[in-house]
């Protein structure tokens, strides 16, 4: 299985989360699937051969994560 | 507002599809080494960046000193993100409380004994790991960006979950802010430096401090930059967390 | 240690401001009105180095390079200042300087809120620095970082100003975010097919490439980029709301200059690096023509509707950087004069407007056109201008919207494209009905201005209207807007001459 | 069967994917109501060009760019400008995002509502 | 020769620092200050313009360049013949309308004079510009800022009446203005100058026949808006809401004359005679021309308001200067020119006069003027004297022009010309007599003047005795010169001569038969 195939299904399962992010209704499940895009983010950009990129995408993927989380305490968590 | 929305979505899919069908055979394929891309710059970077500027990471070489530039002013993005952040918020209102922790001790609900011992245990662990992502910004993977937001987010663990009496020093927004400040600060000294020593900015072998050969410069010339990122990127996501955080309602 | 210091100037004119941007909140902490002082400061030590600058360029004749960090060009970033860039530079400190003296009533440093007054100024600071490094980097990628400290300063400025402010400055951050990245993604696409970012380096390389579609593409990311941020007429959804809203004293630099400067970074772009000599130029030329003669068009109709002050300044400015682009669409030696004349002339324009209105809602709260009823008794300075201002917006002779018109129209004409001149005429002709309109409610409206109780603003001084350092801006504006008008052929003839000529 | 595939991703797979995530992140920003989301849709936006830098960069049999002893050579190295630009991308787009929210907050405040019919329908254009 | 001083920018610039004086005091001054500071202007200017007439007349020309206004075209000033005589005009007027127009201020305790006085001051020193310009866009730039510094002066009561007047003033002169930026840059792109030349720069065959005639009406347009040519005058008559005296200046001095000028630099100095006639501009202007001077003679006649007639009067006096210029003889073009002299004489005395009724009797209409003479002899007399220089009778101004107008139109061979002249003399007429029969006609009850009832303190408005001095001494002044000029037209500043001399340089000496 050579590493493009892999970067393949990685993009295909960021696609995915981001249909599911546009389409979803609760804003905090949302947050949470926004940790794993930015965690898919992450592997993809290892498999790219780009580990510095990768190490600052996981980082900053923590923190916007939790940023979110603490501006819905202030937002109610349902959306149109 | 219906109709916008569905034309603005039938344009970009639109986009997208002739960007996906017309756009792979322009674009070199994925990892030929042949390509434009690969061929020009990145031979001459790989070649010398290790004698030009003694790093083995060549990323952190082409970031910190071939295009330290574009890296000062990405510190200043930061910064600048921190005090707009402030700026916007300074005029609601905090959510002060103080006369809640007086009346009854205030026991978080969700703070049981294994979230406090966890806490106890992984600060420290990501405190030394950022201090080892920085100091080997240059052999290894890692830089400032990746040392400053670890330390924020030891930082941002310390002040969310034990229970408000936080430990690891109370920072306000504005102390935060003037952090940031100084941080960029640093990184632009390390520019002006070698213009007194004859050199363009950032210049690093025009650097007063003494060395025999221009590859130790250039390190020392990282390194300083190195800590103004550090000191920024924690200070500004820590401005960030304060100024979010004080202005939310935790009534749990 | 001077002498020495002068062939530094391109890179000090950026980090003098650049140290009391970052310094000022810290500075603040200390003595409140200090941070301020820091940064007024430093933008008049940009301004007169950029004067410097200027000066040399002109006497040296061709463009200087300054290699930042001692590395040769496409492997390190450069700046590269020649007489267009000199010039525009020129504005940005000067205007830059204005607005931080004009923006000082404004935000009083009051004791239990010290941080705010030192906050802003860091924001407006950095605003110029970011217009400052956009007009003189000569690296792509730098550009769009420049650009990002542009934007992130201008949601901030728009987000403190009135009620509406967050609103239009969200969805400037949406539009903006989609204009920076689309201008990446056109640098990528040039990356892809040459391998370099610097703009000279880029330019060699692209004569050889063969692959046309690559191009096209990467031409239409920037021009989505740049039109988003030029507020070009289909990409200016986010600027009506964002000028009219945004902080009243940082208004006249944001509405002012912040939407010129990619339209130069366009003219560098589509003349210093595509070689005009590309098929698909002419075409390209021909749709941004288009969409800069709909934006005149809409630009100037949509003013006639609104009579709130901002909101007409906002709509006509669409109309006049869709000059600025068909300036650039006409493509010979005039077009580019004229284009490049009108981002200097409506700079000052638009500017010595919005001073005037910040003005006239700093003393009595106005906002819409309707209560301005003779106040020019009261404000005749700022009248004055209002008047001087107006009138060089409609392209009337003695003033410089005349000159930059004069230029556009002769080049459009010697490219025989008369759609373009009738487009001039029209527009100047709407924009005359409406700030025609507003003399009138102006100097022949009742008298709808109560004068305010308490004289709140004690920082006035007894005889003036309006403080002191108000009144300096506005009345440089017009000062300006004059001497552009009358002296508009040394820069044509002695600056643009050589550079546009080079390009072309 | 596998090889094919490879082929086929390697020269259109990746890039079309690329695209079509932009397009959805552009696609979200407009058509999401809520503000929360349209920040979200903004960042996998800035995801999918920061990929498509990165994409462009690859090399076959490239190792990650540390400079190895033994290793010599151009092509043993994977393209480290890219890298360095996707940074500078990245940090960016925190900056951003903490901005945007900030944002939210405040019209959150002013508002009381994050959904874009409430805001906006209540005519705030005049 | 040309003779390079600084003259003609310093007549220019004299009027434009009386604004900026007048500006900047403005009212905290007392008011005889800012008068002052317009009559000193006014003299200095005309003294500088008139120095310059014996070297103009002795066939070298003024030439002072500033700088390099546009991208190869200077902002300069010349002085030929042609711009002279109507500088003459425009300096001697403005200490006449200047001393006119304090006394009528202070009669009718107008308010913002500051503002008054200094458009009157911008409007002078565009005018002069106008008269100086040595190329195009100079010409356009004076001219633009004549039409921006009216529009105050026309809208000068500030009620709505005078804001419509304004509103239709300026769509009037700023559409025409745009289209006339037009028509000189495509000018200036085809043939690389625009500097004014005797005889015109552009050659007959040079462009095809529909360009040449679109440039030459776009310009037209131009010059015909501000000259009040039929289907472009409606601005005119509603710019009669102004006060008196900028009426005066409005239809005897500035504005008009600068249409009728703008025509003149067009026709003969732009396009020249030779072009014109080639494609055929020269006929289609003629009929125009004809066409204004007939049908506003009809509807003066049942104008009953005293300024709506003279303004009619004055569409179709302006219509002869463009049928004289249309008509490419040089005596007919002589006789143009020396038309706007004694045009602006005869007409500002008519004006003068009806502003000296209104202030001293408040009456506007002709119909109740009755048995005015008893009460104001002086004023009445210079009306008649003038109303007769109008019709052309000989001995006056009006007669000289017309005479050489109708020459020129029969040796051109165009007989049709001058019939439509003669008969225009026989409805001026009809139009202007019937007035001058009611002042000395029988006084009917109600033409004592009833501001004794009103209250006006007496010895504002003269009781029954004529206007006051400030205002019968213009109105004598501009008589008494407009009789000297039909007498002798070379008198004093030999106008006339300057008139034959721009004419032999445009029709390139020998006369066109």
């Amino acid at each position: 299985m050579s590493v493009i195939i892999l970067e393949g299904a990685f993009l295909l399962l960021l696609i995915i989360i981001a249909i599911v992010i546009i389409f979803g209704k609760d804003l905090l499940a949302l947050t949470i699937i926004y940790c794993a895009f930015s965690f898919s983010a992450m592997m993809l950009y290892i498999l790219t051969g780009a580990a510095d990129v990768a190490f600052t995408e996981a980082v900053i993927g923590v923190i916007s994560t939790v940023y979110f989380i603490i501006a819905i305490k202030s937002i109610n968590r349902r959306c149109k | 507002m219906e109709k916008k929305k569905i034309i603005g979505a039938a344009v970009i899919i639109l986009a997208a599809v002739a960007a996906v069908i017309w756009a792979p055979d322009i674009l070199p394929a994925v990892g030929d080494a042949e390509s434009p891309v690969n061929s020009y710059l990145s031979t001459y970077y790989i070649e010398n960046s290790l004698e030009d500027t003694g790093a083995h990471n060549m990323v952190t070489a082409v970031l910190a000193d071939y295009r330290g530039f574009d890296t000062l002013f990405e510190t200043c993005v930061m910064f600048l993100a921190g005090i707009t952040a402030l700026m916007v918020l300074s005029s609601t209102a905090k959510v002060d409380k103080s006369q809640r922790e007086i009346q009854e001790p205030y026991k978080a609900s969700f703070s049981g004994t294994v979230l406090d011992t966890a806490f106890r245990v992984v600060v420290p662990i990501i405190v030394i790991y950022a201090f080892y992502v920085f100091a080997h910004g240059e052999t290894s993977l890692g830089g400032g960006f990746q040392a400053g937001a670890l330390l924020a987010i030891a930082y941002m663990i310390d002040r969310i979950i034990p229970n408000f009496n936080n430990s690891l020093g109370n920072m306000t927004e504005e102390a935060a802010a003037m952090t940031a400040g100084v941080g960029v600060f640093i990184y632009i000294l390390t520019g002006l430096l070698p213009m007194f020593n004859g050199g363009n900015f950032l210049q690093y072998e025009k650097l007063p401090f003494g060395a025999e050969h221009a590859a130790e410069l250039h390190s020392t010339g990282i390194i300083m930059i190195e800590i103004g990122v550090v000191v920024c990127v924690m200070a500004t996501i820590i401005n960030i967390l304060e100024v979010v955080l004080e202005r939310t309602e935790f009534d749990d | 240690m001077i002498s020495y210091m002068i062939n530094h100037i391109p890179v000090l004119i950026v980090i003098v401001p650049l140290c009391g941007a970052v310094l000022c909140p810290a500075i603040s902490h200390f003595s409140p009105s200090a941070g301020k002082r820091t940064v007024i400061g430093a933008l008049l030590a940009a301004f007169c180095m950029s004067i410097i600058q200027l000066a040399s360029v002109i006497k040296a004749g061709e463009a200087f390079h300054y290699w930042l960090g001692g590395w040769q060009p496409p492997y390190g970033i450069e700046f590269v200042i020649d007489g267009v860039n000199g010039i525009i530079i020129v504005l940005v400190s000067f205007i830059g300087f204005m607005t931080a003296l004009f923006s000082s009533p404004f935000e009083e440093a009051d004791k239990e809120a010290p941080f705010r007054s030192a906050g802003y100024y860091s924001i407006l600071c950095f605003l110029v620095i970011g217009l400052l490094g956009l007009s003189s980097t000569g690296d792509a990628f730098n550009l769009y970082v420049f650009m990002e400290i542009v934007a992130l300063s201008g949601y901030g400025l728009i987000a403190i100003g009135e009620k509406k402010g967050p609103i239009a400055a969200f969805r400037y951050l949406l539009t903006g975010t989609i204009g920076a990245s689309a201008y990446l993604l056109g640098v990528g696409l040039l990356y892809s097919a040459t391998g370099t970012l610097n703009m000279a380096d880029l330019a060699i390389r692209l004569r050889e490439v063969d692959n046309m579609p690559v191009i096209v593409m990467a031409m239409a990311c920037l021009i989505v980029g740049f039109g988003i941020k030029m507020a070009l007429f289909p990409l200016h959804g986010w600027q009506p709301a964002a000028h009219s809203y945004a902080h009243p004293a940082a208004d006249p630099m944001i509405a002012g200059v912040m939407i010129k400067i990619p339209a130069y970074a366009m003219f560098r772009f589509f003349f210093c690096i595509f070689d005009s000599s590309l098929p698909m130029m002419k075409t390209i030329f021909t749709i941004i023509g288009i969409m800069a003669v709909l934006g005149i068009l809409f630009g100037s109709l949509k003013a006639l509707r609104y009579d709130k002050f901002n909101k007409i300044l906002a709509y006509s400015s669409i109309g006049q950087v869709g000059y600025i682009a068909l300036g650039f669409s006409i493509g010979n030696f005039y077009g580019i004069a004229g284009a490049v004349l009108h981002i200097l002339s409506h700079a000052f324009m638009k500017t010595g407007l919005f001073y005037t209105s910040a003005a006239f809602k700093y003393r009595y709260g106005i906002h819409y056109t309707d209560q301005l009823g003779q106040v020019y008794r009261k404000m005749p300075v700022t009248c004055g201008a209002l008047v001087v201002l107006s009138l060089s917006m409609t392209g009337l002779p003695p003033f410089a919207g005349f000159f930059s018109k004069w230029y556009l129209a002769l080049g459009a004409i010697q490219n025989g494209q008369y759609l373009y001149v009738a487009v001039l005429i029209i527009s100047s002709l709407l924009s005359a009905i409406y700030f025609f309109r507003i003399f009138e409610r102006l100097f022949m409206g009742e008298k709808t201005v109560t004068e305010p109780e308490s004289d709140a603003h004690e920082g006035t001084a007894p005889g003036l209207e309006v403080p002191l350092r108000m009144l300096i801006p506005i009345g440089f504006a017009a000062l300006m807007v004059i001497a552009l008008g009358l002296g508009n052929s040394f820069i044509v003839n002695g600056i643009l001459k050589t550079t546009v000529m080079g390009v072309l | 069967m596998i090889d094919i595939i490879e082929t086929f991703l390697a020269e259109k797979g990746i890039y079309m994917m690329t695209f079509v995530l932009m397009g959805l992140g552009i696609l979200g920003m407009i058509s999401c109501g809520n503000y929360m989301k349209k920040i979200m849709c903004m960042n996998i936006m800035q995801v999918s060009i920061i990929f498509f830098f990165l994409a462009l960069g690859q090399k076959e049999q490239g190792t990650l760019p540390v400079f190895v002893e033994n290793l010599l050579g151009a092509d043993a190295y994977i393209n480290p400008l890219p890298h360095a630009l996707m940074l500078t991308a990245i940090v960016v787009s925190l900056g951003t995002t903490g901005v945007a929210l900030a944002l939210l907050m405040k019209i959150k405040g002013i508002y009381g509502t994050i959904e874009e019919e409430e805001i906006t329908g209540e005519g705030w254009r005049k | 020769m040309t003779i390079i001083s600084i003259r003609p920018f310093l007549a220019v610039a004299v009027s434009l620092l009386a604004a900026l004086l007048i500006l900047t005091l403005g009212n905290k001054v007392k008011p005889n200050v800012r008068e002052g500071i317009t009559l000193s202007a006014a003299v200095i200017k005309a003294a500088l313009v008139f120095s310059m007439v014996p070297a103009v007349l002795s066939g070298s020309e003024y030439y002072f360049c500033l700088w390099e206004i546009v991208d190869g075209i200077e902002f300069a000033f010349r002085t030929d013949a042609a711009g002279m005589i109507f500088a003459c005009v425009a300096s001697g007027l403005w200490i006449v309308t200047s001393i006119y127009s304090i006394g009528y201020m202070r009669g009718h305790h107008e308010k913002n004079q500051t503002g008054y006085f200094a458009a009157f001051a911008v409007c002078l020193s565009s005018a002069i510009g106008i008269s100086f310009a040595a190329n195009l866009v100079t010409f356009f730039i004076f001219y633009e800022m004549l039409t921006v510094a009216t529009y105050p002066l026309v809208a000068h009561y500030r009620d709505d009446k005078a804001k419509a007047s304004g509103r239709k003033y300026l769509a009037y002169t700023l559409i025409s203005g745009q289209l006339f930026f037009a028509a000189i840059v495509a000018v200036y792109a085809i043939y690389g100058t625009c500097d004014f030349k005797a005889g015109g720069f552009i050659e007959p065959g040079s462009v095809s026949m529909g360009i040449m005639l679109l440039l030459f009406f776009l310009m037209i347009g131009g010059g015909a808006v501000k000259a009040g040519v039929m289907p472009l005058h409606g601005w005119l008559p509603s710019a009669m809401v102004a006060p008196t005296p900028v009426s005066a200046l409005l239809h005897a001095v500035a504005v008009v004359k600068a249409g009728a000028f703008c025509v003149l630099r067009v026709v003969c100095y732009v396009f020249g005679p030779s072009a014109v006639s080639w494609c055929g501009a020269d006929r289609i202007l003629a009929w125009f021309a004809v066409t204004t001077i007939l049908l506003s003679s009809f509807i003066a006649m049942r104008k009953d308001n005293l300024k709506a007639r003279l303004a009619f009067s004055t569409i179709g006096q302006l219509s002869y200067i463009v049928l004289g210029i249309s008509v490419l003889a040089p005596y007919s073009i002589a006789g143009a020119m020396f038309h706007i002299v004694a045009h602006a004489f005869l007409k500002i005395t008519l004006f003068m006069c009806a502003g000296a009724i209104f202030v001293t009797t408040h009456l506007s209409e002709i119909s109740t003027m009755g048995g005015l003479a008893k009460r104001m002899p002086v004023t009445c007399a210079c009306f008649g004297l003038a109303s007769l220089g109008i019709a052309g009778l000989p001995l006056l101004a009006g007669f000289v022009s017309k005479f050489n107008i109708i020459r020129g139109a029969l040796l051109m061979g165009k007989p049709l010309f001058a019939a439509v002249l003669v008969a225009a003399a026989l409805l001026a007429i009809s139009y202007l007599i019937p007035v001058v029969r009611i002042f000395f006609g029988k006084a009917d009850e109600a033409g004592d003047c009833e501001c004794t009832a009103s209250g006006h303190a007496a010895d504002v408005c003269g009781g029954h005795g004529d206007a006051t001095p400030a205002m019968l001494i213009p109105i004598v002044i501009t008589a008494a010169v407009s009789l000297i000029l039909g007498i002798m037209p070379d008198a004093g500043l030999h106008l006339y001569d300057l008139a034959v001399m721009a004419a032999d340089a445009i029709t390139g000496g020998g006369a066109i038969v």
